[in-house]
């Protein structure tokens, strides 16, 4: 069994070994291997090529970006994904806007560590896909199985474009698959995650397995609900969400993220527009709440979605 | 300074006992720097703690009552389970619950002084600390140098404990020493031997006077190493042997009882049964937070903003 | 007559002759009166309360977060909304979140010069309402009008959260008014800016009188378009939305910033979603381009949208 | 130095014209500093120039044809009109684009750098340049801090005119002098007066010298003042008269002037024969370049990324 963790483990194993561009850059990510250990042996086994940073999340992005202009292909760690507000400026107005501006490419990865965990609090829990997505020149990566995460993490070092690499902390040790892929569906196309027939989930990241939860559980009541795994959030694959609304007539988005602007309301703008006609009822939403991220694991439980909360608004959506 | 270790011992303990549900990140060895910044400070003025200040903390009014609760997750502590551990304050009270980012309570202590100013208040005196992979953020240098420009009263004390978590200063800076970059924000410079308390004390009231006097940020190095993990998860097996070793490897509270004795200002037995008082004090206290309920989703009012008018129902969880 | 600019040194004007907690801080706002001239003539009549800062956005914001605490009201300039990105992280990470983890209210403002003129390249030209939008704790104001730049700029003062308003540089001198206004819309109350009945145009900032312009050329071909200003984003008010949709049946929204999550999303997600029985027709979206803001006049109008494009997505919404 | 005055005037007088859309930002009196960077640089060599950096772009290899072109907007510019005036350049050839965030560029050339030692190339320099207010952002004191932990041969250059827009030094920063702040990132440091070109072309020589040699990030600091407005549409009415009558006031196209001829190495009548070569190439080059297409918008490719299977179609404008 290979765990999430392994599996970037792995890939960024391959990559190394494979690849003499890539180098990875971070905090503590060297000996030490990383807050999370996603870099365990990556140092002594790559000497000189997993490089620990300073304390400075703009320099750290802004060093891959001039790397990456000399034909490198850095990945970058963020120790956890919110830290990335302090390298927002070079992630957002110059890796994404290199290319435009100069015809240069800026191959690089920027891993944040994402989403919520039990007792992380409001600034070791975030979802940042939403805004990484708004900017233009940016893809961005939401892998939520072990598989994903593997094999996106190895696309997203091959794309020539910035790639904002979202892996999910709380199935880093949780969630397990036989065995590493060998092939995968390409970068930007969505997975069916669960056939189904009566209403389609259209979810990502950590939402993935509370969703199928969430479709086994309906499945007593007589339900059969499809889920599909968004993959990577921008591109988003709408013909791939169009194609399961034609089937099942209704429509849920559950996001681990905040509502307003969330990968939710992209997907919800794009559903109820090109499938208007496809809809029976009213495609409907599932964020986390609108506030700061809670410690308490009670509140933190109320405050993103949940199987249960998947199942209630399943429900509801199903009722309309 | 004894009963923040005694109940940092038994945070500990509640981690290891899977009693804490977050991360809990301890201050010792740090104990004496940290105190020394908290007893300077008179009510009134602000104080802005960071991640090992336990000590100060206690120092500048904080209770083992409302330490537990943030970490066992009270509803009736000071975050009401909102937020945790270190992650606490009263900022009504001067007190200011820090964010995770570094280098960002800087400027937040720095713009609450141009305030205090601004009202006339004189001789109040602000602080704040940091670590030494804190003086590599953006944040830490633009806050410093937009005081030192209005010449506010900061105190700002970095703990030099060698390592930002696994990484040694030799990958976080490249200056001699971290009091060099003082004179780059021309602010004045202090350092100290963070072990020993004495000294901690000596200048960090220097420090405290000069900013209540005009003198403008002072900038304080106290140098040590931290006794503990960077958080209860780490064993710290990157600390250098020979640093353990070393006369910064010492442990404050050790050098501070040996001084006590030395000088007959206490004797062994008088601060062992100060030891157990701390701890009856921090166990008790523990029970009963124990007992205490914790916040309600159901009750919870969620909403980010105080002015309830802008509240929008979405459709969430 | 009275332009955006001058209603909103009007404002500033008056907020410091009323309330001694009021004081401003930005780069150049003093003697200079700043890069745009919002600030002339403040530093001289209101001494030691509106500061020159370093360039230093970071700080900037974060000072201001902690005189707030302090019971003051401060307002902060940012020279262009683009490099707010560089004070980001005070903003919502810390500001955002204060008075959730804290109760503590956070009154601070940011002024965000915003919005594309020709010639301004992609880092002086853009809409970041959406990036704060998405954050829980902000709120987020994009006045459209002159009357709006003054009594929104008075409320936003007013109010005890942390307000992010987004002024159009483009609107700074082109538009004007008779007078300043006595009363006005409550914050969070869109407004009706045009009555129509064939289909709704909703909009913001400098896109309303793009809209405007396009409804009054559709009038000739027998069309009477509605336009409501949305004034605020966050909170968005999406009762006066259904309102209109349900007198006319059909919706496009225009907004200049980024497609993907941008304002634009958000309406679509709540309108199509709440207004769903209401819609003849799927809502549309016009948005500026998903590139980079381009520095060449000619590029630049061809990217946002203008009152021409307006018209042909209109036109398409109506021949649906 | 001579020619990229030149260019300049005509940028202005262009701007007063109305001929360019954007805003322009002028060099005039910083012409010796800047063209000290980029005379020192070798062809492989990195250079990524800023605001005030005409001069300095030009001896690196930026053409009279290019800079017209994207001052103008001509599709054939560098730029193709997607970004416009200062923000240019052609990063494969090591020429750095700067984006707008005043301190970005020291990071990317300190990754360029990083990059080239790792793929084991030697002897390389990179230098930028920043003025005095950049040195308040974040951005500034982490790239600098990240090059010294690496020992990277980054060159970093301060032009020192006093002013950050309309705002004086004594609101930028508290330090003595620029030059305190090497001493806390641990890097060499050199200062010079702008004004002099021999000086400027020695002092930068030593430094980009030291850094070829592997000594590090080298920090330099050169006063003067700006003869211009910040752009264009400034009238620079905030800058101290006593300022500029003071030494760092002088036009350091004068000084060097007078020093040739007095020196005998040129005449005035050859000088101003070279001014005029130097107007004539560059009024031609503005005749033709007026004449060259703008970009099309529906020619135009409107994606941000190079891999074009990933571009979506939105509805859009
Ligand atoms: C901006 C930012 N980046 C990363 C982190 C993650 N982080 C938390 S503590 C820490 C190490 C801090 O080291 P130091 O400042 O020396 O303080 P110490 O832990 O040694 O007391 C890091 C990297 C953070 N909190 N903030
Ligand atoms: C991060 C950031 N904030 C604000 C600005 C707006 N701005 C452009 S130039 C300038 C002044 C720069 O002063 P200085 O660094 O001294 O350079 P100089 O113009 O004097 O050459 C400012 C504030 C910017 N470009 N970047
Ligand atoms: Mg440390
Ligand atoms: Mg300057």
């Amino acid at each position: 069994m290979i765990t999430y963790l392994q599996a970037l483990n792995a890939a960024l194993d391959k990559l190394l070994a494979d690849d003499p561009r890539v180098f990875l850059y971070g905090q503590d990510i060297g000996s030490f291997g990383g807050a999370f250990k996603v870099t365990k042996n990556l140092a002594a086994r790559y000497p000189g090529r997993v490089l620990d940073a300073p304390l400075s999340e703009d320099a750290i992005v802004g060093m891959a970006i001039g790397a990456a202009i000399e034909g490198m292909r850095p990945i970058v760690e963020m120790q956890f994904a919110d830290f990335s507000t302090c390298g927002f400026n070079q992630i957002v107005n110059h890796a994404a806007t290199l290319f435009y501006r100069t015809e240069v490419q800026c191959p690089i990865v920027v891993r944040l560590p994402s989403g919520g965990t039990p007792g992380g609090g409001p600034f070791h829990s975030q979802s940042m896909e939403a805004l990484y997505a708004h900017y233009p020149g940016l893809i961005v990566m939401t892998p939520g199985t072990v598989e994903d995460a593997y094999s996106m993490l190895l696309e997203a070092v091959a794309i020539d474009d910035p790639v904002i690499f979202c892996e999910h902390k709380f199935l880093y040790n949780h969630l397990k698959a036989e065995a590493l892929p060998d092939e995968a569906l390409p970068v930007g196309k969505a997975r069916i995650a669960r056939r189904g027939r009566d209403a389609t989930i259209v979810t990502h990241g950590a939402m993935v397995h509370e969703s199928l939860a969430a479709a086994e559980e309906l499945v007593s009541d007589g339900y059969e609900i499809e889920v599909v795994d968004l993959r990577t959030v921008k591109p988003l694959d709408t013909d791939t969400l169009l194609a399961s609304v034609a089937r099942t007539g209704r429509m849920l988005c559950v996001s681990e993220a905040w509502p307003w602007g969330g990968v939710s309301a992209e997907v919800l703008a794009r559903v109820s527009t090109e499938g208007f006609g496809l809809l029976d009822v009213p495609a409907q939403r599932l964020n986390a709440r609108d506030t700061p991220i809670p410690y308490h694991p009670d509140l933190w439980s109320a405050h993103r979605p949940t199987a249960d909360a998947i199942v209630a608004s399943t429900r509801h959506l199903l009722e309309m | 300074m004894l009963l923040a270790r005694i109940l940092e011992e038994k945070l500990s303990s509640l981690y290891r006992a899977g009693a804490i549900k977050g991360g809990v990140f301890l201050g010792r060895g740090q104990e004496a720097l940290s105190v020394s910044v908290g007893s300077h400070l008179r009510k009134g003025d602000i104080f802005a703690p960071l991640i090992r200040d336990q000590a100060g903390r206690m120092a500048f009014g904080d209770t083992v009552l409302d330490t537990l609760r943030t970490y066992l997750g009270s509803q009736l502590g000071s975050m009401r389970g909102r937020d945790g551990n270190i992650h606490r304050g009263r900022p009504r009270e001067g007190y200011h619950a820090m964010i995770s980012h570094l280098g960002a309570m800087i400027p937040l202590v720095a713009g609450a002084l141009l305030a205090r100013r601004m009202k006339g208040e004189t001789g109040v005196v602000g602080a704040t600390c940091l670590g030494d992979g804190g003086t590599s953020t953006g944040a830490f240098h633009e806050g410093l140098n937009a005081a030192a420009v209005e010449k506010l009263p900061l105190v700002l004390v970095i703990a030099n404990n060698q390592y930002a978590y696994s990484t040694p200063g030799s990958r976080q800076f490249a200056c001699a020493n971290l009091i060099d970059k003082a004179a780059g924000y021309g602010v004045a410079a202090h350092q100290v031997d963070g072990t020993d308390l004495n000294e901690c004390l000596r200048v960090l009231g220097e420090a405290v006077q000069a900013a209540r006097n005009g003198g403008g940020p002072q900038f304080v190095v106290g140098n040590l190493l931290r006794l503990v993990g960077h958080g209860e998860h780490d064993d710290a097996s990157y600390v250098d042997t020979a640093l353990k070793e070393s006369p910064l490897g010492r442990d404050c509270l050790e050098v501070c009882e040996e001084f006590l004795v030395e000088k007959d200002w206490a004797t062994t037995k008088e601060i062992a049964d100060w030891r157990v008082e701390a701890k009856t004090e921090v166990d008790d206290t523990t029970t009963k937070v124990q007992r205490e309920p914790s916040p309600d989703p159901a009750e919870e009012d969620w909403t980010a903003l105080s002015e309830r008018r802008f509240a929008e129902e979405l459709s969430e969880a």
